[in-house]
């Protein structure tokens, strides 16, 4: 874990409507031994900003010198952040946390939900043809980054809301079709809590491995202020515990998981 | 008096000497290693560990944090593994890599911060930070009345010979009377403030933005708040002040030690910047030098109202 | 129940019907001219006018401002030129251009409150705003002291029929206590929040930022400290409540209603962007035709804590 | 007065090491009836700043069009608005107070001091040759906008502090000087309240009529909070009273101020 002024070398708009950003970042000392579902805290905001917390986002990809995250503008934070452009500096923390357990001998169900596709495309850039990708959207305007999928080598399903791109429906039909389809040695998961929950409870009776990234409000993001934690089961007496997704996780084994 | 141009940085709290007057709030550092690759506790004046308590506690659910302008609510609920977990585990190793370290200690009742500090006093922790803020002792919060806060402190002072911290809240209508109380009672040091209860509310869900509703502002937004009532309790008081509110930066950290405090905390600017403590120590070493001051104890008090 | 798609943006205050429950706070908008180019008076819910004692005020030495992350301190120290001259000048323009007053007094005793009231009951002024947060009110603030806080709202009730408002002080241990207090001396209404407490250094000459030394807090900064009180007074009181408080936007508005305000009053607002009061009547109006809400005081209380 | 947004045309660095800048703005609506001496309040910091105060500025000079003020950067305000670029846009607030008593039968001596010279500066552009003006600085990097007073038909006599550019000295024995060798009908001053104190005190046996334009910390700006007062001698009992420099003000008759 560093902390690190590093120079922004891309900070492109994937998807017009949907307002979704690639941010490419110049520096080797960030990319080195940076894992899949690990993440950055970035600090957002000039000098004079009133923001104080910095905003988490998932390593989308990475070589030697660059780390590439994703991004959607939802907020104030998000909003600066698109305003930066290339050859300015970012105040970046990490990598942070533990990754996805990738394993290039499984075959990997990657299963993303809007801004959850950005974390499970790291483990694609790292499992080549060994992933299949199910990707949820809301609809059509923000879907991105399925070029991404397939050029590291995964076949991509899309499903959206609105049935405006791909197929209509909810994400947990396509799971299923796809668990049926073919035979995955491991699912990994992200996106919003209830969709990550509804994906295990699909997944639960085909007996395979399953991890879900729990993507919860930080402060620190090092483990130090119990800001950001998260409900797992727990041999202690009361039979769970609160544990922190910026330090235990974010990556939990959706079985230990009290939804 | 002194011909080099070296400052002192060292302070004296209850008859502790401190590296540095920077010191990590309570709650903000964890129990020292979560920032190792940043600082070592080693570097700090001190470390004021996360409140532990008599028992593990689980603290309030998720979600536990919100952003707010210049600062952030919280309210994390004490979540904790228990004292006797902190003293197997944590305090020897803050000992063993030389860390001065403060620990806080909360408690349903007297009785729980009582036999926190029995279990304390046997072990080599450099400091005792009673934690009486928080909101849930028996109905009205111990930091909120002054008999409960000298009464507490009295029976402590009776268990241990280890010093004194009396955190106190700034949720009162005079934190310097609760600053006395806490004198009389045997303190050797008060440190403030601990957070202002607040709120956010999502007006998308019409929820509010934390589990537990309300929860407590740190940051710069607090800061002025914090700097009044720093003032306000050094005048007060005669024993030490360790002030703390939203530091982020060096000169916050001057104006608070020039308001009295002895020594600061820092607690949310961490989230800020994870190096914000060494930043902050080397500026008030550089103020000192700029200021032919040869001992940063020198900033304390030193504020001028006579205009 | 309506048709139409048009939002009733009034809403009733102790009898008195706003226009919209948008006001301009106490001290930040004058006696209503100063604003004239962007807004009128008349365009809001009501104005709250500076404070008015029963002789001129000088108020403190400057400076009297300062600045503090997202907010400012001050210490105007109520310099007013008097209710006589309120009276005379400025009470019967504002009536004539069509504006809701509520008029803020202070005293140094309750016998200069009295004597405010007795002349302001003969006048047409609206509503009568008791600011007892004045921290220089023989020791201990009126608006610290729940008894003394009861004990001058009911003489003032005995004084006038006039619609009567308490305005609160957040620096105090149970802001909700004063409000039952404010209640049970027969207020029809309790406005809060007043200004926190705050002090700024300025390192470079080690003076107070401010003449005073120390002054209120306003702005975004005290926002989460404002929705607390105001959350935990409309839960203890069942008289109107005015929330205010680091409001800049109409979303910081709607918050504070869902919080349980009946009506919102905006300050330091003013000094961010004039046109604050006009932009948080709009969107309100928004909200309310996005959402559906034929009545705009449907925003109020409609917070949801059950998880 | 009015509350605009407006396009900033002109951003320049007129000093390196003074950080003095000259800010042209487009805004027929703001330069119409805008008077030397009155100000307007610029909101600085970007929409996720920490600051609530806007910043306020002396109207340097205008035409039918722009206004132009200009600044020195002496904290975060200001630093954030050097680093505004042309075609960027600003919320400005004004005209604002009430500005110098100028009138262009009058010889008129014109007193500066660092910053404050961009208030007098709007009335040498008013007065042609009917000016003459003392300015003073700390040290030759404050040095500027001599060329500006001197194109408006001014006579300029510039003092330092250290010596290094002009006269060594206080501005004090400038105006002095100045006031033996030429007869002035009317002067203007603006500095810190000490140069100001100063002046007035050096003036005074000429008697001759002496503005000063109090430049106080403010909140509103329009007269709206009590915030920006100066002691003026008044008729009322205690002989003094708190005026509003925004208000009645900027612009006093230094025989009314109580320093
Ligand atoms: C470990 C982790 C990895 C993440 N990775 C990515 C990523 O790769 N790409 C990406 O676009 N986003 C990611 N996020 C979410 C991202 O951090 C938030 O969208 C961002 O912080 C919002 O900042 P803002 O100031 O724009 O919005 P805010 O104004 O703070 O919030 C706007 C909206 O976003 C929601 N939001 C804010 N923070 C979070 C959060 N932590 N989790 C869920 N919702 C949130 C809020 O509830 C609110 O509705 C990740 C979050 C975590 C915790
Ligand atoms: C009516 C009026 C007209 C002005 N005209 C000009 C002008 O034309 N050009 C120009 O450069 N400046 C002018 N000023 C001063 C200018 O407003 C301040 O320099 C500016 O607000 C500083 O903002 P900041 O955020 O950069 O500094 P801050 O961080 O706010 O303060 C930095 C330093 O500047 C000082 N300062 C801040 N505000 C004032 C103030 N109002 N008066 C005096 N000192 C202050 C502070 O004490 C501090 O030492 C004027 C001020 C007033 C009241
Ligand atoms: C996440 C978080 C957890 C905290 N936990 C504790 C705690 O356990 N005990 C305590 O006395 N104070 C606790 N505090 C209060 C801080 O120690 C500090 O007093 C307060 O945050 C103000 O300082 P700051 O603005 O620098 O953060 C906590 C604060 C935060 C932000
Ligand atoms: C400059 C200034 C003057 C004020 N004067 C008064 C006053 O005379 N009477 C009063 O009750 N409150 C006064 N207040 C408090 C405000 O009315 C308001 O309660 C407070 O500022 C919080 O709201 P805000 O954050 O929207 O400004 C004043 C506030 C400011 C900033
Ligand atoms: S965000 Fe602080 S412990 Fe996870
Ligand atoms: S700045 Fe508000 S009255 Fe002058």
């Amino acid at each position: 874990m560093l902390d690190k002024t590093v120079k922004v070398i891309e900070n492109r708009l994937l998807s017009e409507k949907g307002k979704v950003y690639s941010l490419k970042l110049n520096s080797p000392e960030l990319a080195d031994g940076c894992l899949p579902g690990q993440f950055f805290e970035i600090k957002v905001g000039g000098n004079d900003s009133r923001f104080i917390l910095r905003r988490p986002f998932s390593v989308a990809f990475c070589d030697d010198k660059t780390v590439t995250i994703r991004y959607n503008v939802v907020g104030a934070g998000t909003e600066w952040l698109s305003r930066i452009t290339p050859g300015h500096e970012l105040d970046v923390l990490g990598p942070l946390g533990h990754g996805w357990p990738i394993d290039k001998s499984k075959k990997t169900l990657l299963v993303g939900g809007s801004t959850g596709i950005f974390s499970v495309l790291g483990a694609a850039s790292r499992l080549g043809n060994m992933s299949g990708a199910v990707l949820g959207f809301c609809s059509c305007e923000l879907v991105n980054s399925v070029e991404d999928f397939e050029a590291f080598g995964s076949t991509v399903s899309v499903i959206t809301e609105d049935g405006s791109s791909g197929r209509k429906g909810l994400i947990t039909e396509l799971v299923k079709e796809e668990l049926e389809k073919i035979k995955y040695d491991l699912i990994f998961v992200c996106g919003s809590t209830m969709m990550m929950k509804n994906v295990a409870a699909v997944v639960k009776p085909y007996g395979i491995d399953c991890y879900v990234s729990m993507e919860e409000r930080m402060a620190c993001g090092v483990g130090a202020c119990m800001g950001c934690v998260v409900k797992l089961k727990s041999d202690n007496e009361q039979g769970w515990e609160y544990k922190r997704a910026c330090a235990e996780g974010p990556v939990f084994n959706a079985s230990e998981v009290i939804w | 008096m002194e011909n080099t141009k070296k400052v002192d940085m060292s302070v004296e709290i209850a008859g502790i000497k401190l590296k540095n007057p920077v010191m990590t709030s309570s709650g903000t550092c964890g129990y020292g290693r979560d920032y190792l690759d940043i600082w070592s506790p080693a570097e700090l004046g001190a470390i004021m560990v996360k409140a532990v308590s008599i028992e593990p506690r689980n603290g309030n659910p998720p979600p536990r944090i919100a952003e707010i302008p210049s600062g952030v609510l919280n309210s994390i609920g004490l979540q904790n593994p228990g004292v006797r977990h902190f003293i197997e585990t944590d305090l020897p190793w803050l000992k063993s890599i030389g860390a001065t370290v403060v620990t806080n200690v909360v408690g349903y009742t007297m009785d729980d911060y009582a036999a926190c500090v029995e279990l304390l006093d046997e072990t080599d922790v450099d400091m005792i930070e009673l934690n009486i803020s928080c909101p849930n002792v028996a109905g009205k919060p111990i930091g909120a009345d002054p008999e409960a806060a000298e009464t507490l402190t009295a029976r402590i002072r009776k268990i241990t010979k280890k010093p004194i911290i009396v955190k106190l809240s700034p949720n009162v209508t005079s934190i310097s009377d609760i600053a006395l109380a806490a004198e009389a009672g045997g303190a050797d040091a008060v440190s403030l403030i601990n957070c202002p209860m607040g709120m956010r509310i999502n007006i998308q869900t019409r929820r509010p933005m934390l589990a537990n509703i309300t929860g407590g502002m740190s940051g710069p937004a607090i800061f002025p708040l914090a700097l009044r009532m720093v003032w306000q309790t050094a005048k007060a008081v005669k024993i030490s002040v360790l002030g703390g509110g939203g530091i982020v930066k060096w000169e916050d950290a001057a104006e608070m030690m020039m308001a009295g405090a002895d020594a600061v905390f820092i607690g949310a600017g961490l989230f800020y910047y994870p190096a914000t403590p060494l930043k902050v120590i080397e500026g008030l070493e550089k103020y000192c030098l700029d200021n032919n001051l040869s001992n940063v104890s020198m900033i304390t008090d030193s504020l001028i109202t006579d205009r």
